[in-house]
């Protein structure tokens, strides 16, 4: 077969070990957990503080979904760059869209006038 | 080559095995190639919602207190108990792989007909909040008509745009259920013929793929949709 | 008009500038666009295929060649970006002595308010050597004003306001068109910009066409009308049950649940139409909606009006405040779209919403 | 599942061409095979095209008078709306990709077809669908938003089939998105033995450069247009100003997709333009590498300044700002391929055969695309040239003259591989000369108009602008010929063309190492590469190279 840019450990977990459930299992408690924690966390009032642990809980939510139940850990560095470009240009699209209202206040166009 | 496989590509993988398509060289180039072409496909996907969480995240910048607020019309007990049921059914969809990879097609269907029964009990929760929004007459459109907690800033307007967003994130994310309980059922025929082995189970592999993903997209949507109000 | 026209008039300063730039540009694509296409002549004359089995000479040369036609054209364009991105700024800062006026746009015309009232519809008849803003808003799509004489466009969004400023100095008429796709008669969206001296314009005026009563002063009767100052009461001494407006206009007000927004005219139009979004401290969120009530044009007025009862000291020309004190924690900006829903806009006959 | 039990790929030596390999419609309509579906693209393709003309000659018959004498404004409106839909979302998005690409990715890697055949095929039925989506309203009485699909004139304003349409384009953005996957995983995983990345033909990196935008952009048009078919049917609030909503959101969503979509349409031509300078001189693409990697970059580079769309729209001055200096640094790997494609015919062999012409004038129509490209981006210069003529000149200079000459071009030289035929010479030549002057006399007056400041979609115009819009209506009827000379000969070559051989121009390239035209599954033998890309004649670093690995 071809030689690829990614090295050639692609094989899929099941193929790389002994199949185990043990990690499955640990992954669903873990979720499981985070989801009350996050439920927890929210019904406190801590300001903006609230956005960023619950954002940050279910970043870590999914990425050990991406992690453990999608196989990523065990997966080729082709797909782990696929995941994170995914991600990356996600975030292209969300904070180069909000530089634009975030910074539309800031030259305050027509001050000297008033 | 694949270092360090024990799966059967050297006994099968060549032109002989049933599952090979053609216009590959061998089993492990196809498995290769459809699983990643799953994660390219995904890649889509997130950006696909990715439109709309850049929308709530402007609408939600621009009307922090209203969203909150109006979030608080959401009923954080189904949306948990929803969360938990997909984190559930993300357990046994990987069991089902699990099981591919062991040999055992009886304990495949199991695993996939446990996965579509937590997707139905989604999607069967997801009605009942949408029947709730549609009784309260907080579905945006004509007959929208959001009552403002008393004592507190009242913009039905701005609610409208949260329900709208609302709908249309959860509504794009039961499509998926959807879509993903139909795939599930098109693998259950096969498994229980016993087709998916630990040489070649791939389409479980990708359709799996697909699933945890819709599963991500929901641990997202919770804390976005329904734990803003909360405190 | 020339027979065969290459480049419109100028009747600004900045469309000096602007047609400078341009023509650097042109000189700088001229030659970029001659280089290749004499070397491409050059080449496949001079290295014509010979005989059928001829091959061409590969030979790998240093990436010096390379690094240069990099190099060059990316010099040169950081060289146009800064120019033209100061200009940009330049024509995003109105000088200190602009006159307001305002304009409301709607499927398909454009309405003018001049500072004294005078109203007029798709011309707008501007005295020479005045520097104008315009503050502009739709009533229904987004519209665009242009006006190739000053070498000027700016979108004019529903909901939103936008400006624009420009300092006319050649007496004639002018194009205005509309820029922005808006529907069937798009086309027809044109008007014109006549440019007089200070005399004719006063002139002009005189005999305006429509009654001549100040944006301020239609402000004000509506300011009685609609009964703003049973609670808005501007003297001492009053049981008001909402704040004082006089010199509200500009300045930091701080904010029921904390936080502070400045009065600007997006501000002030959202707290007409949605008086809740943003209560000001220490007053109950008890007034009224005006939504449906008031106009695009009569907010517009209220506004003057309200501008007029004193303002904070003008702040310096093209001051950057730090991105917590100016915005509104809604994201929003004087320049942006506004957070507040305007008034459902008026819907011309016979091009109704088809949202069904 | 497919199951493929034929394993006698190497007794297959004397196998019928592709062409020949089943006659009935199903051997079309149900085939898997990536060079069929090229053909089934091929045709519809150019339905739409000649659809899309149509309605652009429809136009410029309009804009012969100022006033609007020919056709209603509304009718206009229509026009000039489902000439920018078909044309770009059914002509130019998958023209050289689905057709020229899916035939010769495979081909040019030395595999047997894409990863995904089936998807392969799927995708040009999502294709037809789209089509049939857009044709629905068309015939209904046609759309009047403009191919942008602004809001709130298309949620709430325009009496056209916003929905249909916008259905269309969304599913016609699933083909695509399935073509670029197709595409990304055959790149990756499917390349014969000994191809390396390195090796690749220049064609293949900047389809892989193209399919890496279609699968990160085109989703969110796909969502963004959703969401305007949501606010228009079912009255959800999005982007509803009247709730506060906002509209010019809706544009960065919408710019986000369309603005890399200009680089799906034109990275492809590229990547056949490199692909032609090196057959027609015979010789390696001067640097390579730069030319494969400046691909990547303005795919890369083409997602950040989606805002220089926006700068009249009250977008942030700061944002405008960030978005015009990225909008100039994306022109610069396009300035370093056309000086590398110019700097190839040094010392090379250079022929005058029709594909050649093709690409030359590409150059030169490109340069002027891009450079006035870079113009607009100048923040001060777009307050004047925004939603003007001259924006319509410099996107057609790039669409119509950088595309659309490639694709000729692309067609012209790998058209004997595809039917084994050739086309006569003179007709082609004289084609290509027409397209080229008439293309200029169409576009170049709209530059100047654009400057007088005429604005786009104007259905009646001043009177004084009218002499430019008359030579650009001669223009274009000059164009039309142009493009129906084509199809003409191209259709005689089909039944009276002389045969070609497997390598009529004396090409590398591992597409012109089997027969013309190639048999299913492409080679008859196993491929295995061992030179390098376009080695017509080995240079002396490359040979000490290939000692130095050998050692």
């Amino acid at each position: 077969m071809s030689s690829t840019m990614a090295e050639p450990a692609s094989a899929p977990a099941h193929a790389a070990h002994t199949p185990s459930r043990k990690p499955y299992f640990l992954t669903c408690g873990f979720l499981l957990v985070m989801t009350l924690i996050t439920y927890v966390v929210a019904r406190f009032d801590l300001g903006p503080l609230n956005d960023i642990v619950a954002l940050s809980i279910a970043v870590f939510k999914a990425t050990a979904v991406v992690l453990f139940f999608m196989h990523v850990r065990h997966s080729s560095n082709l797909t782990k760059l696929t995941v994170v470009s995914g991600f990356l240009w996600l975030a292209f699209m969300i904070f180069i869209t909000l530089s634009d209202y975030w910074t539309r206040g800031w030259l305050d166009t027509f001050a000297s006038g008033r | 080559m694949l270092s360090g496989s024990v799966s059967a590509s050297a006994d099968t993988g060549g032109h002989g095995h049933a599952r090979l398509q053609h216009h590959f060289d061998d089993l492990d180039q196809q498995r290769e190639a459809s699983t990643f072409g799953m994660w390219v496909f995904l890649c889509t996907e997130i950006l696909f919602f990715g439109g709309l969480f850049t929308t709530y995240v402007v609408y939600r910048q621009r009307f922090h207190g209203v969203f909150a607020q109006a979030s608080r019309d959401l009923n954080v007990v189904w949306g948990g108990t929803n969360t938990a049921v997909l984190i559930c059914s993300s357990l046994t969809m990987a069991l089902a792989i699990w099981s591919a990879q062991i040999n055992r097609r009886k304990l495949i269907v199991t695993f996939l007909l446990i996965t579509m029964a937590f997707g139905l009990t989604f999607l069967g929760i997801k009605t009942i909040e949408y029947k709730e929004k549609f009784d309260h007459h907080l579905v945006p459109g004509p007959h929208f008509h959001y009552v403002c907690p008393p004592g507190e800033p009242c913009h039905p307007e701005q609610a409208e745009v949260f329900f709208s967003l609302y709908f249309a994130m959860t509504g794009l994310h039961a499509l998926h259920m959807i879509v993903g309980v139909g795939l599930l059922s098109y693998l259950l025929f096969p498994s229980w013929q016993g087709r998916y082995t630990s040489d070649w189970h791939n389409p479980l592999e990708c359709i799996g793929l697909y699933w945890h993903f819709v599963d991500i997209v929901w641990i997202f949507l919770f804390p976005l949709l329904y734990l803003i109000g909360a405190h | 008009m020339r027979s065969l026209p290459f480049f419109p008039e100028e009747a600004t300063g900045a469309a000096r500038e602007v047609d400078l730039m341009f023509g650097a540009w042109l000189g700088i694509s001229l030659f970029f666009t001659l280089l290749i296409a004499v070397l491409i002549v050059v080449f496949m004359l001079r290295f014509r295929r010979r005989h059928p089995d001829e091959v061409g000479k590969s030979e790998e040369m240093g990436p010096w060649l390379e690094i240069i036609w990099s190099a060059v054209p990316l010099f040169i364009m950081l060289a146009m970006f800064f120019w033209g991105a100061r200009l940009f700024f330049v024509q995003h800062q109105a000088p200190p002595d602009a006159v307001e006026y305002w304009a409301t746009a709607k499927q398909w015309m454009w309405k003018f308010e001049h500072p004294n009232g005078t109203r007029e519809i798709n011309h707008l008849h501007l005295p020479i050597g005045q520097t104008v803003k315009l503050t502009m808003t739709s009533e229904d799509v987004i519209h665009s004003f242009g006006v190739p004489a000053f070498r000027l466009k700016q979108d004019v969004n529903p909901g939103a306001y936008t400006r624009v400023w420009f300092r006319p100095n050649r007496v004639g008429t002018y194009h205005l068109f509309c820029d922005q796709y808006c529907g069937a008669e798009h086309s027809r969206m044109v008007g014109s910009i006549v440019v007089m001296s200070a005399e004719d314009y006063a002139a002009w005026l005189a005999g305006g066409p429509v009654g001549n009563q100040s944006p301020v002063a239609v402000g004000a009767q509506l300011f009685q009308s609609l009964a703003c100052y049973t609670c808005h009461e501007m003297g001492p001494g009053w049981m008001a049950r909402g704040p004082s407006l006089q010199g509200v206009y500009g300045h930091q007000v701080p904010l029921q649940g904390g936080g502070s927004v400045v009065a600007d005219e997006a501000y002030l139009r959202e707290s007409i139409l949605l008086p809740a979004a943003k209560v000001v401290k220490g007053w109950q969120p008890i007034m009224p909606t005006y939504q449906g009530q008031v106009s695009e044009e009569q907010l517009i007025d209220l506004i003057a009006y309200l501008k007029s009862l004193g303002s904070a000291p003008a702040m310096g020309t093209g001051a950057v405040n730090p991105p917590g004190t100016s915005s509104p924690p809604n994201g929003g900006g004087p320049a942006g779209s506004m957070p507040a829903t305007p008034s459902t806009p008026s819907v011309p006959s016979g091009v109704g919403p088809t949202s069904k | 599942m497919n199951i493929t039990d034929d394993t006698s790929a190497e007794l297959a030596l004397q196998r019928p061409s592709y062409l020949h390999d089943g006659y009935g419609w199903k051997s079309w309509l149900l085939t898997k095979d990536h060079k069929r579906i090229a053909i089934l693209y091929l045709i519809s393709i150019t339905a739409f095209f000649a659809l899309g003309g149509i309605f652009a000659m429809l136009i410029r018959l309009e804009l012969l008078t100022p006033e609007g004498d020919l056709v209603q404004a509304a009718t206009y409106n229509r026009l000039f709306t489902m000439h920018g839909v078909i044309m770009v979302f059914l002509f130019l998005v998958p023209s050289i990709p689905a057709t020229l690409g899916n035939f010769l990715v495979p081909l040019m890697i030395g595999a047997k077809d894409l990863a995904f055949p089936r998807i392969n095929l799927l995708s040009w039925y999502i294709y037809v669908l789209a089509g049939g989506f857009t044709l629905w309203a068309l015939i209904h009485g046609g759309v009047d938003t403009g191919w942008t699909f602004y809001t709130p004139f298309s949620t709430h304003y325009s009496n056209g089939y916003v929905v249909s349409t916008a259905l269309g384009v969304f599913i016609a953005g699933f083909s695509s998105i399935l073509t670029g996957l197709n595409f990304v995983v055959t790149i990756h995983r499917m390349r014969a033995p000994g191809m390396t990345w390195f090796r690749l033909p220049l064609f293949i990196w900047s389809h892989y450069a193209t399919s890496l935008i279609m699968i990160l952009g085109t989703p969110v048009i796909a969502v963004t247009l959703m969401m305007v078919a949501v606010e228009r049917t079912l009255n959800l609030g999005l982007f509803d100003p009247r709730l506060g909503g906002d509209p010019i959101l809706f544009q960065h969503l919408f710019w986000f997709y369309s603005h890399p979509a200009v680089y799906i349409m034109v990275l492809p031509g590229m990547g056949v333009i490199s692909e032609l300078i090196a057959a027609f001189t015979r010789k390696r693409v001067f640097g390579y590498t730069v030319v494969a990697f400046s691909s990547i970059g303005i795919a890369v580079l083409g997602f950040l300044v989606w805002g220089h769309h926006l700068f009249v729209t009250g977008e942030s001055v700061y944002a405008a700002t960030v978005f015009s200096l990225l909008s100039m640094l994306v022109a610069v790997p396009s300035a370093i391929k056309v000086f590398n494609w110019t700097a190839t015919l040094y010392e090379g062999s250079v022929s005058y055969d029709t594909p050649m012409l093709y690409a030359l004038g590409f150059i030169g129509l490109f340069t002027i695309g891009g450079l006035t490209g870079v113009m607009i981006a100048t923040l001060g210069i777009d307050l004047h040239l925004h939603d003007t003529y001259f924006i319509i000149a410099h996107f057609h200079y790039v669409m119509v003259g950088g595309t659309i000459m490639a694709y000729m071009g692309g067609l012209h030289y790998w058209w004997p591989k595809m039917t084994g035929k050739l086309y006569p010479v003179f007709a082609s030549r004289l084609s290509a000369l027409l397209i080229f002057v008439g293309f200029n006399l169409t576009f170049f007056p709209q530059f100047i108009l654009g400057y007088l400041g005429m604005p786009r979609r104007y259905w009646e115009y001043p009177p004084e602008f009218q002499v430019w819009n008359v030579l650009s209506t001669a223009g274009a009827s000059v164009l039309g010929v142009g493009y129906v000379l084509p199809l003409c000969y191209f259709l005689y070559s089909l039944f009276y063309g002389k045969q070609a051989g497997a390598n009529p121009w004396g090409a590398k390239g591992l597409e012109w190492a089997t027969t013309s035209p190639p048999p299913t599954y492409n080679f008859d033998y196993p491929v295995v590469v061992d030179e390098e890309a376009y080695e017509y004649a080995p240079d002396a670093r490359a040979v000490a190279r290939q000692e130095a690995n050998i050692a």
